[in-house]
């Protein structure tokens, strides 16, 4: 349990929150000074993408891959974002990283800064973590002081100035899209993609958007090596470690930064301390809210991108929610769509109209009035609105739908036939 | 100068008679099918006007003379007026030598029971229904109206095709009889009628007429349904009434040939001979509309082929065989 | 020559008898005027507007009867009552064109224009068969007693808006709560 | 050109083209509804999903979004996109109101067409359906939003294409609704487009509320004829009436968009005095009667006292038929040829558009694929408001807008405004630097410029300047074309008809040689430039002969007056602005209304062969009895095409089509125009029309009332502070058409130097575009 490599936790302590002096003494911005005195930008995103950093935002697109598009020799201003929007149900890494460490974000974003030659950056956090937001807004001004932002930074003629946004407060102003919208000040629908935010994203320049816990992996990346880096996961095309938000139906629901390849079973039974009052284990979100579920046929498998897509689901944010054998999986659903049809922009009518649909099928089931012709529509529902929303919201909003009609489907039958639900009492 | 005057006179009484006779029948022939028909349908038929509608024909009579007497604008205007009296009149001129009972002696007289016994009454029956045939011809034509002439030229090529077996069916009549006059062809079936002799004939002779009356099943001239009535589409009020008796003359007319050539005339037990002509001819009317409830109409090519392909070949081939019985019997 | 010659003369003499038989039987002929027949429950005959089970007018002048007509005897011409409601502000079918074909009920989205068995139309003023709505509109429901248009249109005449079976209420759209 | 196959059929479409435009091609309908090709694609209905077999992107996909690609495949009827498209139905129709029978949208409603196109038909929800509350948004536009099916076309027509900026989205998920903030009319002056883009019954058209329905209207291809871009419309009507106007499509004039004016400003030819019955001397007198009368007046007075004796007059309103005939009455009588315009300044600038300047005439569609515009004169909300959503689709493209006006321009986007006053605009054309440079430096510089140049401000002087200016500007491998702003619908079409030996209308009346008039769907008293002088000669004439179908001052004059049909109950031709000959054809038969007077009321239970007060003709028809013998519109327009080469394209002419552009022929010299000193102490008089209620015809619009404005003297702060008049006072104007007094306005965006005053009934004369001329401002005395 000890043993995992401690990287973006190292300086954690209960209740209490790192700024520069601690941060400096663990060796904060030493990445930092290194990357702007020996590297060149080049050098930075060709390290990155060989330490196969994926974006730790929940799509798991490998980062360099993503920096590679991104036209950092252009001319002009260009913007880096940081995604601070954490509205997932059953995600709060990056909240529990900036309440511990938040310098590691600001020296992560200079260093991507720099790697992408972006001359302006904001970080878009979540209206409610205000506590998190004046941590990072005296971060930065601890930065600034110190040099580490603003003019000339360290004497390497980068210029960098960060800025502190905060949401108005939806689930859809994580979408990288919606959220440059937000940015700009105007509805936060999704933008229309091509163009990609790469090419034409903030105020129609070109824009990269990551989240807080990718960035913050970049100073260690620097300053450990590609190699160090991809050896500290479990699996051998992951790579990294990831912080794990345990929540449910668990003895212990605290965040904690594992390897990535961990085994579900390691992670429940060792960190999360097994299931809470000896219920067996039923079920559980891999990776937040939008992530189809596992079972206990899935227990030995470790968590990472690959694996997980394998059997069907996403790996997401690690925000691992553990359900027991008392648990209405369709309640537990209906729980879960219930948010993601009240958080739709109401832009695309698969999510705006469709979502509600699935919503009130699922209390059919639930109320016990639902029929056979019901599930055949929910069924429907999943075909139908799975790859052709808008973007990624509704999509992920039946990644739980997918999971209950995958493993759970006898649970919803036992409700039609029963007339009520099976677990009410 | 008595006896012309006699002559004239008695021809006189027996034109009224006849015109009379005939008309009386023609009207009510009008009014027994529409009762036939409408009984073979399970319906009434006329039934308001008198009692069992018998006063319908008066009241035909009085509604067609008192509607508005239509000429069709482009028309021919005075063909137009002739045509339904040419169907009329022709109608009743075959009658004039139709024998309707025996010679009888009046004053010493033998008067003939016909407006005129002519010696060639088969060739002036012949040429004077071929006559007919302008009347529909004529009222198509004039009334410049597409289904009028539609209706006129299937009833010229259906007259003129069923013309010529209709009179080779009288040949066998004649040959049997050996003359041409429709007296003494009554008379030599004095023993058995010519339908029990030559069927043959008979039958060919009945649907000639029926094709020459333009009554169903060989109705195309007029067809109801495809040429709104055909070669009288225009014809209305008296005009059309005209068309419409002359139709129903020429019933009675053929009726009367029919009798006279194949049914033995006015021969018949018991009854006075012209009770029995009479009786004979309104059987074969009541044929006539009992195929009409019967029968549908035939296509124009099934026409013409039964015309020509059948009906020709048939009474030519009955000519030979009555030739030969006739000289093989050596009469 | 056809295969079937024995069948062919056999159907060219059938009808013979068949008519024949006929000859002899009762008609089947209604003397109408003095016999009146039971006419069946759907037959069609007169149109009549209704109005709904609370008493309102049905018709709401929607022209889809109109556009139904095969023979374009309805015209009318919608308006506004001060509740919202739309109506026709005269309706007027006219009947010597009518064909009673029933198409006209078959579109109708309120049940209003419905047929009736009355036939006996007939007169000699042509302009007596123009009926207007005052002549159309009758004091019943009709064949349906319980539909009213207005309790599914979601629109607000007959209740206010959102409260008819099968609404929310209307939404606070400036209510920052999602 | 890119090459694809869909549905088995291959076609060849320009890169750029989408999947559904390029299926639209072929005449396969992909169901869709947040697409509009005026709109482009959004991809939020996700109804119009096909399945893409080769090509980049493979799958189901959006065809609105998808790129064509050379060999690309793709099959509309693919089972899982018609699953799709039919889930999508159900989707929307999950709230949709099952309110069809009193919407106003049925029949004509793109939901309905959708629903029916992709199959959905059974209701499987049985949940509840959500309400919303509904806003007043003024007379014009209804608002229901609980059919809302939330494609955003709305947001997009209002906002982003028409720029208005009180409306918007509000809420979200499926509670978002489109409106104001509060109840209120709606500001822009395009907000009618709301109903012709709403795919559903959102919003619909007031005026035009429980009228009719779609099917029952008799529409045809028309030609809007309140300004002079001519807009191609559809007017609709039934029973006798006109009842709604909606936008047509013409990709070169305006699009698929139509202002408020044009939309609404249609009730003229209903107004309740329009005169329907021939007149003699206040007599009412059959048709036939009144021509044979007038021709025989006409007759006598030539041959008593010459050809100057009879004064013909058309007009910038009638069709190009109409002033044709009247030229060839002239010729039957023998008089002088007819003067066509009571304006000579604005027929002037007219006959400079169409015989100096018609080779470079830009199209509206022109102006909206420049880069630069600048714009010398015009106030294009008043005077052509398609030309301000035109200039507004330059700045959405990233392009500059430069107005150069006196008055205080407000249009719907960004623009830089530079307020010179009338004088200072003519010296800035002239040659003069003031700014010029700069101008200069943008125009050449831009990629696509265009020049818009406002007859009415700035007459044959300041076109001819800025017809050099563009010369200088356009190089070899780029023109630089030129809108010009006309007045009247056909000023265009009477100009290009106007000889060389016609006179302007006061020169012609000088003296007592003419004795009789004859004023054709014109109002020289309003339309003229010299109200209060014309109004005393008419005074000494022996007859005044009046045609027309309002109710107009001159008419009310007139010893003998005919009436005639406004451009819905007859077809004719027009030429817009840009020089492009537009059909308009019949909507109505001409008549009363035969529908119901009040509410209840029944229309007429009894049959007449003619309506009631059927009698009035088409001008063109009246000139031809009065010519002996009619003929059909197209033999008259065959024998102008002879007349007249540059018409040649009449005869081919289609309504609803772009029309032909009239091509020049030779330059004609036009004569210098001198500018006019300004007197010492004096403010430069700008008299502008208003958006509403200016033109002859929005003056008997009586549904455009809620749209006036009150009049008032503008001017800019300096100038009233130098003149001692505050805001709000009553001045008094001393002008050369007379003094009136009206309250003050400050405009800080006004020229300085100058008065301003809207064209409108509080003028005495009301003047429209007078050109250059002064006037002397002090407090107005009479109630302070």
């Amino acid at each position: 349990m000890s043993q995992t490599p401690q990287l973006l936790f190292k300086n954690r302590k209960a209740g209490e929150t790192v700024f520069m002096p601690e941060y400096r003494a663990s060796g904060g911005y030493q990445g930092l000074e290194k990357a702007l005195r020996t590297m060149t930008p080049q050098d930075i995103r060709e390290l990155v993408k060989a330490a196969g950093l994926r974006g730790r935002g929940g799509a798991g697109f490998p980062t360099g891959v993503k920096w590679g598009f991104f036209p950092a020799d252009a001319p002009g201003v260009k913007y880096l974002v940081c995604n601070c929007d954490e509205m997932e149900p059953g995600t709060y890494k990056d909240g529990v990283l900036l309440q511990a460490d938040p310098h590691q974000l600001v020296e992560g974003m200079i260093l991507s800064a720099f790697a992408l030659q972006t001359q302006v950056g904001y970080i878009f956090i979540r209206y409610a973590y205000e506590r998190q937001a004046s941590n990072l807004r005296k971060a930065i001004s601890e930065a600034t002081a110190a040099g580490y932002l603003g003019k000339n930074i360290l004497g390497s003629g980068f210029d960098f100035e960060l800025h502190v946004h905060g949401s108005a407060g939806r689930y859809i102003l994580g979408e990288e899209t919606a959220l440059l919208n937000g940015l700009e000040g105007i509805r936060p629908n999704p933008r229309l993609k091509p163009p990609f935010p790469a090419t034409r994203g903030l105020f129609g320049r070109p824009t990269t958007v990551n989240n807080v816990e990718t960035l913050a992996n970049i100073p260690h990346i620097v300053m450990g090596g590609a190699q160090w880096f991809k050896d500290l996961a479990m699996t051998t095309d992951g790579s990294g470690t990831k912080l794990f938000g345990l929540s449910g139906h668990l003895n212990c629901t605290e965040c904690f930064e594992l390897p990535v390849g961990i085994p579900l079973r390691e992670v429940i039974e060792t960190y999360g301390q097994g299931m809470w009052r000896n219920k067996q284990f039923k079920a559980c979100l891999p990776g937040g809210a939008s992530t189809p579920y596992l079972t206990g046929e899935h227990l030995d498998v470790p968590l990472d991108f690959g694996t997980l897509e394998k059997v069907g689901s996403r790996f997401g944010t690690a925000g691992v929610t553990a359900f027991d054998e008392d648990t209405c999986m369709v309640a537990a659903t209906l729980n879960l769509i219930r948010f993601f049809a009240r958080e739709s922009c109401g832009w695309c009518t698969p999510c705006r109209d469709g979502l509600n649909l699935v919503k009130w099928l699922l209390e059919q089931f639930e109320s016990g009035t639902g029929t056979s012709d019901h599930l055949l529509m929910l069924k429907e529902q999943l075909r139908n609105i799975s790859g052709n929303s808008f973007c990624a919201l509704a999509e992920g909003a039946m990644g739980p739908v997918a999971g209950l009609l995958a493993h759970f489907e006898q649970e919803i039958v036992d409700h039609i036939d029963q007339g009520r639900c099976p677990f009410h009492r | 100068m008595a006896d012309t005057l006699f002559t004239v006179v008695l021809i006189l009484a027996k034109l009224a008679l006849i015109f009379g006779v005939v008309l009386f029948m023609a009207a009510y022939l009008v009014l027994a099918e529409r009762k036939i028909l409408g009984r073979m349908q399970l319906r009434y038929g006329p039934n308001r006007v008198g009692p069992f509608g018998l006063m319908q024909p008066l009241a035909d009579v009085i509604k067609l003379l008192t509607k508005e007497d239509f000429l069709p604008a482009r028309a021919d205007k005075w063909l137009f007026l002739v045509a339904p009296g040419i169907t009329a009149v022709t109608a009743l001129l075959v009658f004039a030598v139709v024998p309707f009972g025996p010679t009888i002696e009046v004053f010493g007289r033998t008067i003939p029971a016909a407006v005129v016994d002519l010696n060639v009454g088969v060739l002036y029956f012949l040429g004077v229904s071929s006559m007919a045939v302008y009347g529909v011809v004529l009222g198509g034509w004039a009334s410049c109206s597409k289904y009028s002439l539609l209706g006129s030229v299937r009833g010229l090529s259906q007259m003129v095709s069923y013309e010529l077996s209709l009179g080779l069916s009288l040949v066998p009549v004649i040959m049997m009889a050996r003359s041409f006059s429709l007296h003494d062809i009554v008379m030599a079936q004095a023993s058995v009628p010519f339908l029990l002799l030559n069927p043959v004939a008979c039958f060919v002779f009945l649907i000639c007429i029926l094709a020459e009356s333009n009554r169903i099943p060989f109705d195309l001239p007029e067809a109801e349904n495809e040429l709104v009535g055909g070669f009288h589409t225009e014809y209305s009020g008296m005009r059309f009434g005209l068309f419409f008796v002359g139709e129903y003359i020429n019933l009675v007319v053929l009726g009367s040939l029919m009798t006279v050539f194949f049914l033995g005339g006015w021969h018949g037990p018991w009854l006075p001979p012209v009770v029995w002509f009479l009786i004979k001819v309104l059987m074969v009317c009541g044929l006539f509309i009992w195929i009409r409830a019967c029968l549908p109409r035939l296509r124009y090519d099934q026409l013409m082929n039964l015309g020509w392909k059948v009906l020709l070949p048939v009474s030519l081939l009955n000519i030979l065989v009555t030739g030969a019985v006739l000289l093989g019997l050596g009469l | 020559m056809s295969r079937h010659v024995f069948r062919d003369i056999r159907g060219t003499l059938q009808p013979f008898w068949v008519t024949l038989r006929n000859l002899f039987r009762k008609p089947v002929t209604v003397q109408y005027p003095e016999q009146k027949q039971q006419l069946p429950e759907r037959y069609r005959a007169r149109l009549i507007l209704t109005r709904d089970p609370d008493g309102g007018e049905r018709c709401v002048a929607c022209h889809l009867c109109s556009a139904a007509c095969p023979v374009d005897c309805i015209s009318m011409q919608a308006t506004e009552a001060a509740d919202g409601r739309r109506y026709a502000a005269w309706f007027r079918i006219n009947f010597t064109r009518c064909i009673f074909c029933g198409l006209c009920t078959e579109a109708c989205p309120t049940k209003a224009i419905q047929v009736t068995a009355d036939f006996e139309l007939a007169g000699r003023d042509p302009l007596k068969l123009v009926y207007e709505k005052v002549d159309l509109l009758v004091d019943h429901c009709g064949n349906d007693n319980s539909y009213n248009f207005y309790h599914q249109t979601g629109i607000g005449v007959t209740a206010p808006r959102g409260e008819n079976p099968q609404e929310t209420k209307p939404m606070d759209v400036k209510d920052l709560m999602p | 050109m890119v090459t694809l196959t869909i549905d088995n059929q291959t076609v060849t479409v320009p890169a750029g083209t989408t999947v559904l435009e390029a299926a639209q091609k072929l005449g396969i309908v992909v169901p869709h509804l947040c697409y509009h090709k005026e709109l482009g694609a959004v991809g939020s209905c996700r109804m119009c999903a096909v399945m893409i077999h080769k090509g980049t992107l493979t799958g189901l996909k959006m065809s609105c979004l998808i790129a064509v690609e050379e060999g690309m495949v793709v099959t509309t009827t693919d089972e899982r996109s018609m699953a799709l498209r039919e889930q999508v139905g159900e989707w929307l129709m999950l709230n949709h109101p099952h309110d069809c029978p009193v919407c106003d949208e049925g029949g004509e409603c793109q939901l309905q067409e959708m629903t029916i196109a992709v199959g959905h038909g059974r209701r499987r929800y049985t949940g509840k359906k959500h309400t919303y509350p509904n806003q007043d948004l003024g007379p014009f536009i209804a608002q229901e939003m609980n059919r809302c099916i939330h494609c955003y076309r709305c947001a997009r027509t209002y906002k982003d294409y028409c720029g208005g900026r009180d409306f918007g989205v509000m809420g979200s998920r499926n509670r978002v609704t489109f409106g104001r903030f509060a109840d209120g009319m709606l500001q822009s002056d395009f907000s009618g487009n709301l109903i012709d883009f709403c795919p559903t019954g959102v919003f619909t058209d007031r005026t035009f509320r429980f009228t009719s329905r779609f099917w029952d209207l008799q529409e045809a291809d028309s030609v809007c004829s309140h300004c002079g871009v001519g807009c191609a419309v559809i007017p609709g009507g039934r029973l006798h009436q006109l009842q709604r106007v909606r936008s047509g499509t013409n990709a070169a004039v305006n699009g698929s968009f139509l202002c408020d004016r044009g939309r609404f400003g249609f009730d003229y030819g209903r107004h309740p005095e329009r005169p329907r019955r021939a007149r003699r001397d206040g007599q009412e007198v059959a048709v036939d009667v009144a021509l044979e009368a007038l021709m025989s007046d006409a007759r006598a007075l030539i041959d008593a006292e010459g050809p100057e004796a009879v004064l013909l007059l058309g007009s910038e309103r009638a069709s190009l038929e109409s002033n044709w005939l009247l030229q060839r009455l002239a010729k039957e009588l023998g008089c002088r040829v007819p003067v066509l315009s009571p304006h000579a300044r604005r027929h002037q600038a007219a006959q400079a558009v169409a015989f100096d300047l018609s080779h470079q005439l830009a199209s509206l569609a022109d102006v909206r694929t420049a880069d630069v515009a600048v714009v010398f004169g015009v106030d294009p909300l008043a005077e052509a408001p398609l030309l301000a959503l035109a200039l507004r689709q330059i700045v959405r493209q990233g392009g500059r807008v430069v107005v150069c006006d006196p008055r205080p321009v407000e249009l719907p986007f960004a623009f830089e405004h530079q307020p010179l006053s009338p004088l200072a605009l003519h010296e800035l054309l002239g040659g003069g630097d003031m700014d010029g440079k700069h101008l200069r430096d943008l125009l050449r510089q831009a990629k696509q410029p265009v020049l818009v140049a406002g007859a009415d401000l700035l007459g044959t002087a300041g076109l001819r300047h800025v017809h050099s200016l563009a010369q200088r500007i356009a190089t070899d491998d780029r023109a630089c074309p030129i809108y010009p702003v006309l007045a009247g619908a056909n000023s265009f079409g009477a100009a290009l008809l106007s000889l060389p030996e016609q006179d302007d209308l006061m020169t012609r009346l000088e003296g007592d040689h003419v004795r009789m008039m004859i004023c054709l769907e014109t109002d020289p008293l309003v339309e003229g430039p010299d109200g209060k002088p014309l109004g005393e000669r008419l005074a000494r004439l022996e007859k005044l002969v009046v045609f027309d179908y309002l109710p107009t001052a001159v008419a009310a004059r007139a010893d003998t007056f005919i009436p005639t049909c406004p451009p819905v109950e007859a077809s004719g031709t027009f030429i817009n602005s840009e020089g492009r000959l537009r059909r308009f054809e019949r909507v109505l038969a001409p008549g009363a209304s035969l529908a119901h007077k009040e509410d209840g009321a029944h229309p007429p239970r009894a049959f007449f062969l003619t309506q009631p007060d059927s009698e009035p003709l088409p001008a063109p028809r009246l000139l031809q009895r009065l010519l002996g013998g009619e003929t059909s519109l197209a033999q008259i327009q065959a024998e102008m095409v002879m007349d007249r080469p540059r018409l040649a394209a009449l005869p081919q002419l289609k309504a609803g089509e772009e029309g032909e552009r009239v091509a020049a022929t030779v330059a004609r010299a036009l004569p210098e125009e001198k500018l006019p000193e300004q007197p010492a102490g004096t403010l430069q008089l700008v008299v502008s029309p208003a958006r509403y209620g200016s033109d002859l015809l929005s003056r008997y619009a009586r549904q455009l009332t809620p749209r006036l404005t009150t009049a008032c003297v503008y001017l800019h702060p300096e100038d009233a502070e130098r003149h001692g008049v505050q805001e709000g006072d009553r001045v008094d104007l001393d002008t050369r058409f007379g003094r009136f007094t009206l309250p003050l306005a400050l405009s800080e965006t006004l020229a300085r130097g100058c008065a301003l005053v809207e064209n409108s009934a509080a003028l005495p004369e009301p003047i429209p575009g007078s050109g250059i001329s002064f006037c002397r401002i002090g407090r107005g005395g009479a109630n302070g």
